[in-house]
């Protein structure tokens, strides 16, 4: 069952490469449309926040790149989960696709993060509950990039990543709320300053234009390293070299 | 399969492991060693001032225990996978989920048991106040158990790697961070004085949690490394 | 504009480099993973490109 | 058909682009027994493990009974006993332990008499109780052996039995096999020794094609 149903789905990637190319101009030009504007638009155009000031705008890309890294690990993981079941080998590469757009979107996190702390809260690192459980995603990350680098067999290495994954999705609603619970233990009141309180209404749309915008970009992103994936892995077949050097050949 | 046959497939598993290590030695002395040595590097590294200390040692206790339990996980599958016993293992009709159940008991058994059993101790070296003692022991009991189940599936996944170590403690170091929370919180609460039983509940709960589910996933795991 | 003029929009009152590099750091990130899909993408096309040369060499002889 | 044991049907496997065989089909029934011969690297080991079940890395069918492994796993996995290349033995324990406990994991249950049977069968006599690493890499090799006395099974699958084995060893498992055939069962096996049992045997050479 395993080979010969997998060698049913060879048309699969090949369907998807097709349609995933004419999904990408408009997932490129909608995305890129949507994050510049929301971007001009929280920059320049919201009014400055009454208690934080101005510094309150690197929210517009923050918030995006957190909720977008935290999607994409479940997305990664349920992609793991469809491959170990279904043997489905366009998921393997959809997985190996998002580690490292994920980590990237992680990391951003993180830094604008760390860079919003200054001007706030007057350092550059706070132990905060949402920080820390963006940081522990992080390493989730790099763990699974770091084993699938350590396998040699692309087929193992794509296995042993989806159980990682999934094992790593389901700790990630336990690590989160350990994390709560945590910082709820040693919150001082000096620093209960939380985010959404001072949000003003219109302060949200043009969060909702980079949330979407980021989105988006993620999905263009995963189908450009996703189709590499396909070319990568089936160079071997008639079609991917037909498309590469031309039919005419 | 009626349940005296697993029950004797468990016992013999439990009974080979634990001999297995215990003959060896170093496989159960060697974590207890490290939790020593390296809790003797914090008066050194931090000062020697026992109130210092005493705030600390919770913190210290627990890390350093997690550390030498997670050294401890690697050589939980290395052993049979280069010797081959573990193909016997995953070639039988025999359902591989007790096995690993048990494998994983035992290695509990001879290095998360004697850690939580010689932490008293260190607590002494670290001025860890009397009311922490307790609690300690058993939130190390409750706890190193469900790091070994967690780090028997790293332990699992890179068990067929070269370079397994370092990795083993990246892709697992992050999946142990609840136990720490409620392990060394646990000590906290019953140094100040407040309820640690809920703490150990959650710490339970984690158990039971690990126990149903990780040997799926170490089931797997294994399943993978050999298939390479 | 929120902002009375362009200068007031760089500076932010005092708070503009923090937003600015923020900014700044996002799109060189977000860039970067659009240019090393282009490179990956070069490089898978002139490894099967190579491929079927080599292909065809042995089936000409 | 009721005897109808191993059944492969256009196997294929490759390791890093490299074809190590591609359309391999044969029947092992009841009571035959097969040689795998082929130089190193032409996939000996790795068809024997694709045939174990510990490798899903292949194209192709492979059927016991009539019926795929993978459905089939449970059945197949009560009839077969498999001897890879590695040690599959813990040296810290004594010759006896590892059979207690091989015999264990396959729910059989042997009292110590019977294993003290089959390692006197393996010419271990007297070292019953001494730890496996002060034992002689051939004496090593002999208590893995010693599975197929105390392990009931139809097919053995064997990888170089013969490795690290002395001249009238050699001869002795292949009276093993001889017997163990007559009786019914299955044998597959590698090895670069030239066999010499006194049934009719055939033999499937890998990668003659490459040479």
């Amino acid at each position: 069952m395993s080979i010969s149903s997998t060698f049913h789905k060879w048309g699969s990637p090949r369907w998807f490469y097709q349609f995933s190319g004419r999904l990408l101009p408009w997932l490129a030009i909608l995305s890129l449309l949507l994050l510049v504007g929301g971007a001009v638009w929280g920059l320049a155009f919201v009014p400055a926040d009454y208690k934080q000031g101005n510094s309150f705008r690197i929210m517009y890309i923050h918030v995006p790149a957190a909720a977008v890294a935290m999607g994409a690990y479940m997305t990664m993981a349920t992609a793991g989960a469809i491959h170990l079941i279904w043997r489905m080998k366009l998921a393997a590469m959809v997985m190996k696709a998002i580690a490292p757009i994920g980590a990237s979107l992680t990391f951003l996190s993180l830094l604008t993060g760390a860079v919003w702390g200054k001007p706030t809260w007057g350092t550059w690192w706070v132990w905060d509950a949402r920080i820390t459980s963006v940081l522990i995603l992080f390493f989730l990350y790099l763990g699974v990039i770091a084993l699938h680098q350590a396998f040699e067999n692309r087929d193992a290495a794509a296995k042993a990543c989806a159980v990682l994954a999934i094992v790593g999705a389901v700790n990630i609603p336990i690590i989160y709320w350990s994390v709560e619970w945590w910082y709820s233990l040693h919150q001082p009141a000096s620093i209960s300053f939380t985010g959404e309180s001072t949000i003003h209404p219109s302060m949200l749309r043009p969060l909702m234009a980079t949330l979407c915008g980021m989105y988006l970009f993620f999905g263009w992103l995963l189908l450009l390293y996703t189709r590499i994936e396909i070319l990568e892995r089936e160079k071997n077949t008639r079609w991917v070299q037909d498309l590469i050097c031309g039919e005419s050949r | 399969m009626s349940e005296p046959k697993l029950l004797k497939l468990v016992i013999a598993v439990l009974h080979r492991d634990i001999v297995a290590s215990l003959r060896r030695g170093s496989e159960w002395s060697n974590p207890l060693v490290f939790f020593v040595m390296v809790c003797a590097l914090f008066p050194l590294g931090i000062g020697p001032q026992p109130d210092r200390l005493a705030d600390l040692a919770p913190g210290i206790l627990w890390v350093v225990a997690l550390l030498a339990s997670l050294l401890a996980t690697d050589s939980l599958f290395r052993g049979d996978f280069d010797d081959a016993t573990l193909e016997q293992m995953l070639l039988t009709h025999q359902s591989l989920y007790p096995q690993v159940l048990a494998k994983t008991l035992a290695h509990w058994l001879v290095t998360g048991l004697p850690l939580s059993l010689l932490s008293p101790m260190l607590g002494l070296l670290l001025h860890l106040p009397g009311e922490g003692t307790v609690p300690l022991m058993l939130s190390l009991v409750l706890g190193t158990s469900v790091l070994s189940f967690i780090g028997a599936i790293g332990a699992a996944l890179t068990v067929g790697l070269r370079k397994g170590g370092l990795l083993l403690s990246l892709i697992v170091l992050p999946l142990y961070i609840p136990v720490l929370i409620f392990g060394s919180s646990a000590v906290k609460a019953a140094i100040e004085g407040a309820a640690y039983l809920p703490q150990l509940a959650m710490l339970g709960v984690f158990f039971l949690g690990a126990l149903a589910f990780a040997p799926l996933a170490i089931c797997g795991a294994l399943r993978i490394s050999v298939d390479q | 504009m929120y902002f009375n003029s362009v200068s007031e929009l760089f500076s932010m009152s005092g708070h503009g480099s923090y937003v600015w590099f923020s900014y700044g750091v996002s799109a060189l990130v977000l860039a970067t993973l659009v240019i090393i899909a282009r490179r990956r993408r070069a490089a898978a096309e002139q490894h099967i490109r190579a491929l079927v040369r080599r292909k065809d060499a042995t089936t000409s002889n | 058909m009721l005897n109808s044991g191993l059944e492969v049907k256009q196997l294929y496997t490759d390791r890093d682009d490299r074809v190590l065989f591609s359309d391999l089909s044969f029947q092992l029934n009841a009571g035959q027994l097969l040689q795998i011969a082929g130089p190193n690297g032409s996939g000996k080991t790795s068809l024997l493990r694709i045939l174990a079940g510990l490798s899903s890395r292949y194209s192709g069918e492979v059927l016991w009974q009539g019926k795929s492994l993978q459905k089939n796993r449970h059945d197949y996995l009560q009839q077969l006993l498999y001897i890879g290349h590695g040690a599959g033995i813990k040296a810290v324990l004594s010759p006896l332990e590892n059979l207690r406990w091989s015999c264990a994991l396959r729910g059989a249950e042997n009292s110590d008499v019977v294993l003290l049977d089959a390692l006197n069968k393996v010419g271990l006599r007297g070292f019953e109780e001494q730890p496996c690493f002060s034992l002689s890499a051939g004496q090593q090799r002999r208590v893995n052996l010693a599975r197929l006395f105390c392990i009931p099974a139809q097919l053995w699958i064997l990888d170089e039995p013969f490795t690290a084995i002395d001249q009238g060893g050699v001869c002795e498992i292949e009276q093993w096999l001889s017997e163990f055939v007559s009786g019914g069962g299955s044998v597959l096996l590698t090895t670069h020794h030239k066999l010499s049992v006194s049934q009719d045997f055939s033999v499937i050479a890998l990668g003659a094609s490459n040479v």
